[in-house]
């Protein structure tokens, strides 16, 4: 029995339909970071959850239990909005507090689970403060301590870090699966960062235009995005994608790329004659000073030093623009000017150009 | 007024004549004045319940509607004794009279029996007698198991009885013999000139005798002595701009408000003669009046002479009086004149004003309500007002005959006594009892606003007033 | 240097409050920016570099100090006569404009022929990508539409500076990176002086020629981006520039023999002293305490004297971020390639001698970088 | 779960429960309201009789009669122009003198704050006291605005008591009440406009002028709709202010809606026509506040989409 | 910066003290009418020296007012205490009804939901005149004529739409996530309106419930056609100082001053409510 789940749930907001029939299932003590660009309906999923939103279709199952008419208070969840939505007439301490005094806890129970949930979150020396006086930091933990002090079965993060400065967002993207992991929830969490997807998802439920367009574990879908939308979604730069139609040739399917003929895997070969986009990660392509087989003549427009990491823009032939990023930045400058790209043929994608599905190779 | 009702002040002046014979005689009214004394020290109490009944509603509790007047105040005054006499409580609402008549509409109007008993002028009496909103006390002045036998109401001056009665025919005689008693007088006043004397004998005028002379005695009077103006008289845009100065006045001119015939009204304020005295009229406020005129009430044009900002009124004698004595600026300083507009006319007509106690018909306790009416406007209540509170202008004859009250009054207020005699013989509503009447007279009082503003001239706005009323009438099923 | 533009001397910025010690917010700032120049001002909130802006643009008195802009000094000069144009981070545009009107307003009430006005905002608008919204109204498009109608506000002036704070912040990151590299390439062509204020290092990096790390009202360097990175000025600009930042310790400092720092329950990093150029041996001299700092990526991982629990290991694609438990404070390293340990497990690591910053205990000062002294 | 049932689950869209909770919260409010609103229905049907209180014989039903009198009436198109008039008159000259201190006043400084919580003080006035006080102000013998005018020497003028001063008279009296409402208003909609354009705009080089007409004053305008809509509610209903002071008078001059049907049910008990004079107003109001909502609805929708 | 000229700045203060002086002036003067007496009003010209008596107060907080006629009993005190009682009960009423009534319409989008509100808000558009004549008639015979109950009732007129419509702009501009935080906690709807819908909207109804105080306390033709004496306040009440032997103004003007005081005081006290109240909800509705 899955610690939560979606039956094809929909939503809309006078005409725009929001959710469109999304399933979804997480198992117990699991993390499912859902993912998505703004407005593909992630918050509202979370607020249908959690109940502060009535689903207009399906049904939501939390531990077997239908709640889809239950009202919030009654599910059992665990929440953290996005804007914080700390209480501001309370101080820090209440705020975290309040998801006990519902339950009717002792005054002594109740200081010792928030104390002990504050040191975890580094809060216990701000309890007393009201929200005002908190740095942004310390509220995004406040709100935090606040979802997860009654220890909920289900807990729902609502993109927690997105209010928070860089190096804080960066420290709690470290930090925060050990913490989920020590409350045993299934967590549900919200983020328009796909690192940060990455980084904390067991497994990324990838929401477009109101539809579930895959749910996988991080490397899979980065490495195996079911779609081009998803694919565009992952990876920092974004995938450069390059329409192609593989031939056949002798020696397996061959497309072209500025005028060059290029190889790829025999995997691919039933995707012979169509219509495709090929992907290509920019960490997958190389560019070296001299041609080798395989390579394809192009001109280094620019190279921009991206933390640690040096970003080159390319120019095929054909006037396309590719981007290439090599880790080493140490490196002396890259010249501009001509140079010879190259990929690595393993790590293609391939997509069909008319519903953008990819295209998995298919051992012979 | 109709030929078969005695008119009260032609009674009176009959009275008069035969005084020394009266004085000499002493009886009732040496009777009269030592029940009054009686009544102040309560002894009259006991005097009054040994003739009749008076605890007959003991514990119940009546609720008055009362303006704020010295009327109101001098009864006020001596309501401890009534509720000694009768066992009965009695509270009131009281109120300026911006508002009074307002609340009196909005409270009969809705029926409310909250208020048992009120205050009201005779020319209330036409909206309020119609619309079933007030009782006809006939009912309970003719019936002796009511009425304390002492009550005496035929010692009420007639025309002021008269004056209160009427039939409710629109255009119907008042006091007719099939009148109703639509309100018990309970006291008056008449218009007549109040004057500075100070003023006019700095400036070298004497009080004027007719209008003409007025509009000129004024216009020096304003030219003269540089700040006050010459003469007050009221402006605003309401009934009580008619009714005072200006239709005594009109009055005397012969003029009248309509012609009645075959129970039809027509408007009559466009004669030519109308004209001519609404000319003089308007002139004489251009020229002499106070400059926010319109706003005038009597407040204001009794203010400004007590405070010397005016130097005369054609107004009610009362307020003169008034304005004559308290802490007025000019106390003491006043003179009082009797006064008929028309120079070819004999003697005054000055309109009176009646204030009257009415019955609200939808009282619960009518029976009691009647109680406290007689009470009030009983002789020994008269009395007391007369001699100790300014309940000047009693309503009864047997109080004009007394001493003390004449004496006080001879004394103090120069010139009230005989301004008072000369007038009363004429005094009386010189209106047309109907329906319309406020209708009619707020339009009046707004054509005659607009024609000292110059927004209309006289023989215009005299033919559109003429001609709006009498659609009005028409349209009222009255013409 | 030969073209100077815009020269801040000794700039300070104090705020008077009623009641309340005065705020420095900046404090006595030196600046010169050359000619064609795009320079970052970076930094976090309330550092001072809106301040500085603001005090630029005219909208802030300056409390000391004096600023020169193409030759003029302008700090006592009203706004509109500095000769400086600005793209607001927040909602600047004029709401009852339509974007179109918005970026002609300062033109058209110029008096420039409608001609010319209607040229140049086509032309920057479509470098901006908004010539669809033209028409519209600012409170009808999104936040990312408005700022970059703002940016394509102040671009469309011809002024000596241009001021742009946080230009891009509510931009899609696909779109981003679009528009830095068109931003770039029309500021270089026309050589259009520039300083935008950023917290974004990324954006810092990819747009400016030199950029200036602000913190505490203090100018805590001003150089290339390669220059921070390698040759951070002290601990601050160590910590703050770098994505992620530099892992720093406070160690026990030995100087002989071998040159080792010591953390307290952490790590120990040591060197033979013929590994370490005599300048740096010197430089650290004999101090006992001192901060070393290895960037993320110099952590060198699987072998080496020390050990750690790993707190977290994340995949995020094309590199691995991983997070030991050290001397209770988090080691990042980071790794382009997948590294197949498991939170929980213990991992060895190490840095190299020319990847070790160390900076001065007292003053974090920087005192060498690698080989190099400070 | 099987594909079965996931698809009987979209063959199904849910019943939502109504939510009664809105009704309950919002209901006892309505229900008082709607108590009171009852005599508003008993007025429609009275201004469709012949309804005088002392004529009751002639009571009757006559459909619109009452109306059709008033359409005939040359005196109630001008009860129609002095109430548009006056109301467009204390409007206008609130708006303009109210926008003018806020702007007098937009910068907050110690002295501008003392001087608009000052400014406040005629608001707190009752405008039926506000109306007493200037009648007393302007009585000509010792009212000190009467003095001073004639100081300046003006010598006949009479306020409220002269047709072509009257209606500057109450005018002045409502503005005297009225403008610190308008401008607290503006003054907050005025600290409330977001700097950066304006800053954007002094940097730009903008002339002022430019700045006001095309910036400010859009930007301000939900704010100017919603004080001229309070302010036209209560102006084209105004009573305490002119029956105090005039009654409507003199002449004719002030004699607008509402006191003059307050004269036509106390003064003539004329309950058909007070009502029907009444229901016009109302229609009058509503239209008119119809206009400014929507105004206002589009206005506020700009705004926050804004936000 | 300054771009302020001298000259500027020079006919902003003129032009400001101007302003000040066209509306603190009334007050200042009716404050020293009501230290004078009623001779001293009446000189020609006016004067600004005078021997302040403090007659006018005394007799209006003894309610004994010395007339030619005797002494007089009047109710002023009592007219400001009707004032205060009918003022404060009729806010409070209206906030018991009309905060969750506004709540309601800010939250949720209900089944005639706008209508009803809209309903509510129109009650600012009827003329008050409309609903009171025939309302007399019908208090009669629900017995409701001059008390306090039946003139609160009606007062609901005023104060009512006021705070819905202010109230209801506040809930809206709160963030309901602070509320739905509230709920996940686990609490009751009940709960979450008592202890953070309420207390987060306490500004924007502080300045709902002073604006409507006010608004109720400078109500006149209410009271003036419902109110007896007994019952009215001290807008009608102000009105009674005049008697046979003049106007006095003195009295008027000690009447105005205490009836004003209140309001003013409690103006000055919040003004920081108010002017939030004025500004947000009104705008932001």
């Amino acid at each position: 029995m899955a610690a939560l789940e979606l039956r094809s749930v929909s939503k809309a907001f006078k005409a725009s339909k929001v959710l469109d029939s999304v399933s979804l299932a997480a198992e117990e003590g699991e993390i499912v970071c859902v993912f998505g660009p703004s407005g593909s309906g992630k918050t509202v999923l979370l607020r249908l959850i959690a109940g502060v939103e009535q689903a207009d279709e399906g049904s939501i199952m939390l531990e077997g239990r239908d709640v889809t008419d239950t009202a919030p208070e009654a599910r059992g969840v665990g929440m953290a909005f996005q804007n914080f939505a700390l209480f501001p007439h309370m101080s820090a301490f209440d705020n975290v507090a309040s998801a006990l005094t519902a339950r009717r806890a002792s005054p002594e129970a109740i200081r010792g689970k928030v104390e002990k949930i504050a040191r975890l979150l580094k809060i216990g020396h701000v309890l007393e403060h009201a929200p005002r006086e908190l740095s942004n930091g310390q509220k995004q933990r406040t709100a935090l301590a606040r979802a997860l002090v009654a220890d909920p079965k289900i807990l729902l993060l609502d993109d927690p870090l997105r209010n928070v400065d860089a190096k804080l967002r960066y420290e709690m993207r470290l930090e925060l699966p050990a913490l989920l992991r020590t409350s045993g929830s299934t967590v549900l969490y919200v983020t328009q960062d796909y690192k940060e997807a990455m980084a904390l998802g067991d497994r990324i439920a990838v929401l477009l235009d109101g539809g579930v367009a895959q749910v996988a574990k991080p490397a899979d879908i980065y490495r195996e995005p079911a779609t081009l939308g998803v694919a565009r979604l992952f990876g920092d730069p974004a995938i450069n994608l390059v329409p192609v139609q593989p031939l056949a040739s002798p020696s397996g399917p061959k497309i072209g790329i500025g005028g060059a003929s290029l190889s790829l895997p025999a995997s691919y070969a039933h995707a012979i004659g169509k219509r495709c986009m090929l992907g290509l990660r920019p960490e997958s392509l190389a560019v070296e000073a001299q041609p080798s087989q395989e390579s394809f003549d192009v001109d280094l427009v620019a190279a921009t030093p991206l933390n640690e990491k040096t970003l080159l823009l390319l120019r095929t032939a054909d006037g396309r623009e590719l981007l290439a990023s090599e880790p080493n930045a140490d490196e002396a400058p890259r010249r501009h000017g001509p140079a010879f790209a190259r990929f690595d043929a393993n790590a293609v994608l391939l997509f069909d150009a008319a519903n953008g599905r990819r295209i998995a190779p298919q051992s012979a | 007024m109709s030929d078969k009702a005695k008119d009260f002040f032609e009674a009176f002046k009959a009275g008069k004549m035969s005084r020394r014979e009266l004085m000499a005689g002493a009886g009732k009214l040496g009777l009269s004045a030592a029940a009054a004394n009686f009544l102040l020290n309560g002894a009259a109490t006991r005097a009054l319940a040994a003739d009749f009944n008076w605890k007959k509603f003991s514990g119940e509790k009546l609720h008055l509607l009362l303006n704020k007047h010295p009327y109101a105040d001098a009864m006020i005054a001596d309501l401890a004794n009534f509720k000694t006499l009768t066992g009965m409580d009695v509270t009131y609402d009281i109120f300026p009279e911006d508002v009074y008549f307002d609340k009196v509409t909005a409270a009969l109007s809705s029926k409310s029996s909250q208020y048992d008993a009120f205050m009201t002028g005779a020319y209330m009496t036409w909206t309020y007698g119609p619309a079933g909103w007030i009782e006809d006390l006939n009912q309970w002045i003719k019936d002796p198991a009511k009425t304390n036998p002492n009550y005496n109401w035929d010692d009420v001056l007639p025309g002021l009885r008269a004056s209160t009665a009427w039939n409710g025919v629109p255009g119907g005689e008042l006091g007719s013999a099939d009148a109703k008693q639509w309100c018990i007088p309970w006291g008056f006043e008449l218009n007549s000139i109040t004057y500075n004397r100070k003023m006019y004998d700095k400036v070298g005028v004497k009080p004027a005798n007719n209008l003409p002379e007025l509009v000129e005695t004024a216009a020096k009077l304003t030219k003269d002595l540089g700040g006050p103006y010459g003469i007050g008289v009221r402006g605003s845009r309401s009934w009580a701009t008619i009714h005072p100065g200006f239709l005594s006045g009109y009055a005397n001119y012969g003029q009248k408000d309509f012609t009645v015939s075959d129970g039809k009204l027509k408007a009559a304020m466009n004669t030519p003669e109308s004209k001519d005295y609404h000319k003089l009229w308007v002139k004489m406020i251009q020229e002499s009046g106070p400059k926010n005129w319109s706003t005038y009430t009597w407040y204001q044009v009794g203010t400004d002479l007590g405070a010397g900002a005016s130097a005369t009124i054609f107004d009610a004698d009362i307020l003169g009086y008034f304005m004559d004595g308290g802490d007025n600026k000019e106390k003491g300083n006043l003179g009082f004149h009797a006064f008929a507009a028309n120079p070819a006319a004999k003697a005054p007509t000055p309109n009176v004003w009646i204030w009257s106690l009415a019955m609200n018909a939808a009282s619960k306790q009518k029976d009691a309500a009647w109680y406290f009416m007689q009470w009030a406007s009983s002789t020994e209540h008269d009395m007391f007002g007369a001699r100790k509170m300014d309940f000047v202008n009693p309503v009864r004859q047997s109080v004009w005959k007394d001493d003390e009250f004449r004496n006080r009054i001879e004394k103090s207020y120069n010139g009230y006594l005989q301004q008072y005699e000369a007038s009363s013989p004429g005094a009386r509503i010189y209106f047309t009892a109907q329906p319309l009447f406020f209708d009619v007279t707020t339009q009046w009082a707004e054509t005659l606003q607009k024609m000292v503003a110059k927004q209309v001239p006289v023989d215009e706005g005299l033919d559109q007033l003429a001609a709006s009323i009498d659609k009005q009438l028409k349209d009222a099923g009255l013409g | 240097m030969a073209d100077i533009a815009l020269s801040l001397t000794k700039v300070d910025k104090i705020y008077q409050r009623r009641g309340k010690p005065p705020v420095h917010a900046v404090k006595s700032l030196d600046m010169a920016v050359e000619r064609g120049e795009i320079i970052a001002l970076l930094g976090s909130s309330g550092c001072g570099k809106t301040s500085t802006l603001r005090m630029i643009a005219g909208f802030e008195a300056v409390s000391n100090g004096d600023i020169v802009l193409a030759d003029r000094r302008i700090d006592q000069l009203p706004p509109a006569r500095r000769g400086v144009a600005m793209a607001f981070e927040g909602y600047s545009l004029y709401p009852p404009l339509t974007v179109r009107d918005n970026i002609a307003f300062a033109l058209k009430s110029a008096r420039l022929s409608a001609k010319d006005v209607e040229k140049r905002v086509a032309e920057i608008s479509r470098l901006v990508e908004i010539e669809e919204i033209l028409d519209r109204y600012p409170s009808s498009i999104s936040g990312g539409q408005q700022q970059r109608a703002s940016l394509a506000r102040a671009l469309v002036r011809r002024a000596d500076l241009y001021l742009l704070d946080e230009p891009m912040g509510q931009l899609e990151p696909q779109l981003r990176a679009v528009l830095r590299g068109r931003l770039k390439s029309l500021l270089v062509e026309r050589r259009m002086t520039s300083i935008f204020v950023t917290h974004d290092q990324t954006e810092a990096n990819a747009l400016a020629d030199r950029i200036a790390v602000m913190e505490a009202g203090v100018l805590q360097q001003f150089a290339s981006q390669k220059e921070l990175r390698d040759r951070p000025a002290n601990l601050f600009v160590a910590t703050f520039v770098g994505e992620p930042p530099m892992n720093v310790f406070e160690a026990a400092v030995e100087n002989g023999e071998r040159l080792r720092f010591k953390v307290t329950a952490g790590p120990t990093f040591d060197f033979a002293s013929s590994e370490i150029p005599l300048p740096v041996r010197q430089a650290i001299g004999g101090r006992e305490r001192a901060v070393v700092g290895v960037r993320p990526h110099a952590i060198r991982l699987g072998g080496g004297l020390n050990e750690a629990r790993i707190v977290s290991n994340q995949w995020l694609g094309d590199q691995s971020h991983l997070a030991m438990d050290v001397a209770g404070k988090l080691l990042v390293a980071v790794s382009h390639k997948p590294i197949a340990a498991k939170a929980g497990e213990k991992i060895r690591y190490d840095a190299a001698a020319a990847d070790l910053h160390v900076f001065d205990a007292a003053t974090e000062a920087a005192v060498s970088h690698g080989l190099e002294t400070a | 779960m099987t594909a079965a049932a996931v698809k009987s689950h979209e063959a199904a869209p849910r019943r939502r429960k109504a939510n009664l909770l809105p009704y309950f919260l919002s209901l006892p409010a309505l229900l008082v309201c709607v108590g009171i609103l009852i005599p508003f229905v008993t007025a429609i049907y009275y201004s469709l009789l012949r309804f005088r209180l002392n004529l009751p014989m002639l009571k009757g039903f006559i459909w619109f009669q009452n109306y059709i009198d008033f359409l005939t009436d040359a005196t109630f198109w001008h009860t129609v122009r002095v109430s548009l008039l006056y109301t467009a008159l204390t409007v206008g000259v609130e708006l303009v003198f109210g926008l003018t201190i806020a702007l007098l006043l937009q910068k907050p400084s110690r002295v501008n704050n003392v001087i608009s919580v000052l400014l406040l003080l005629p608001l707190m006035t009752a405008p039926a006291i506000a109306a007493l006080m200037w009648k007393l102000m302007t009585n000509p013998n010792f009212g000190v605005l009467s003095y001073f005018v004639q100081l300046l020497g003006v010598s006949n003028f009479k306020w409220a008591s002269d047709p072509n001063t009257a209606l500057f008279t109450v005018v002045l009296v409502d503005v005297w009440v009225y403008t610190p409402f308008i401008m607290i208003l503006l003054l907050a909609g005025l600290r409330s406009l977001p700097q950066q354009p304006f800053e954007a705009a002094a940097l730009d080089g903008v002339p002022r002028r430019f700045v006001f007409f095309r910036i400010t004053l859009p930007m301000l305008m939900p704010y100017m709709v919603t004080a001229a809509l309070f302010r036209l509610l209560d102006s084209i209903q105004q009573f305490d202010i002119i029956y105090p002071m005039t009654q409507g008078g003199p002449g004719d001059t002030l004699l607008v809606f509402q006191v003059r049907s307050y004269l036509e049910f106390y003064q003539y008990t004329n309950v058909g026509k007070s009502a029907a004079l009444l229901i016009i107003l109302w229609a009058i109001t509503y239209a008119l506040s119809n206009v400014f909502i929507k105004q206002w609805l589009r206005l506020r929708e700009r705004a926050r989409g804004l936000a | 910066m300054e771009s302020t000229s001298f000259i500027e700045r020079i006919l902003r203060g003129a032009a400001l003290s101007l302003i000040v002086i066209f509306f603190l002036f009334p007050i200042f003067w009716i404050l020293l009418m009501s230290f004078q007496t009623n001779e001293e009003i009446l000189r020609i010209p006016p004067s600004l020296f005078f021997t302040p008596t403090l007659s006018n107060y005394a007799a209006l907080i003894t309610g004994k007012l010395a007339t030619v006629s005797g002494t007089l009993d009047i109710a002023f005190m009592k007219n400001l205490w009707n004032s205060v009682l009918l003022s404060t009960a009729s806010v409070a009423i209206a906030l018991a009804l009309g905060v969750p009534a506004a709540y309601a319409f800010a939250r949720f989008k209900f089944r005639l939901g706008e209508d009803i509100a809209f309903t509510l808000l129109s009650f600012r558009f009827a003329p008050p005149l409309l609903v009171l004549l025939p309302l007399s008639l019908y208090f009669q015979a629900l017995g409701l004529t001059d008390t306090y109950v039946g003139l609160i009732w009606v007062y609901q007129l005023i104060a009512l739409p006021l705070i819905l419509w202010i109230v209801r702009g506040y809930f809206e501009d709160i963030s309901p996530d602070i509320e739905h935080a509230y709920r996940v906690a686990g609490h009751s709807w009940g709960r979450t309106f008592l202890r953070i819908a309420i207390p987060l909207a306490r500004p924007g109804i502080a300045a709902a419930g002073l604006l409507a105080f006010i608004f109720c306390w400078n109500n006149f033709v209410f009271a003036l056609i419902l109110a007896s004496a007994d019952k009215q306040p001290v807008t009608v009440g102000a009105l009674a100082f005049v008697t046979a032997s003049g106007i006095q103004y003195g009295q008027i003007a000690a009447a105005i001053v205490l009836s004003v005081t209140p309001t003013l005081a409690l103006a000055l006290y919040a003004q920081r409510y108010l002017v939030e109240g004025l500004s947000l909800g009104a705008v932001k509705g």
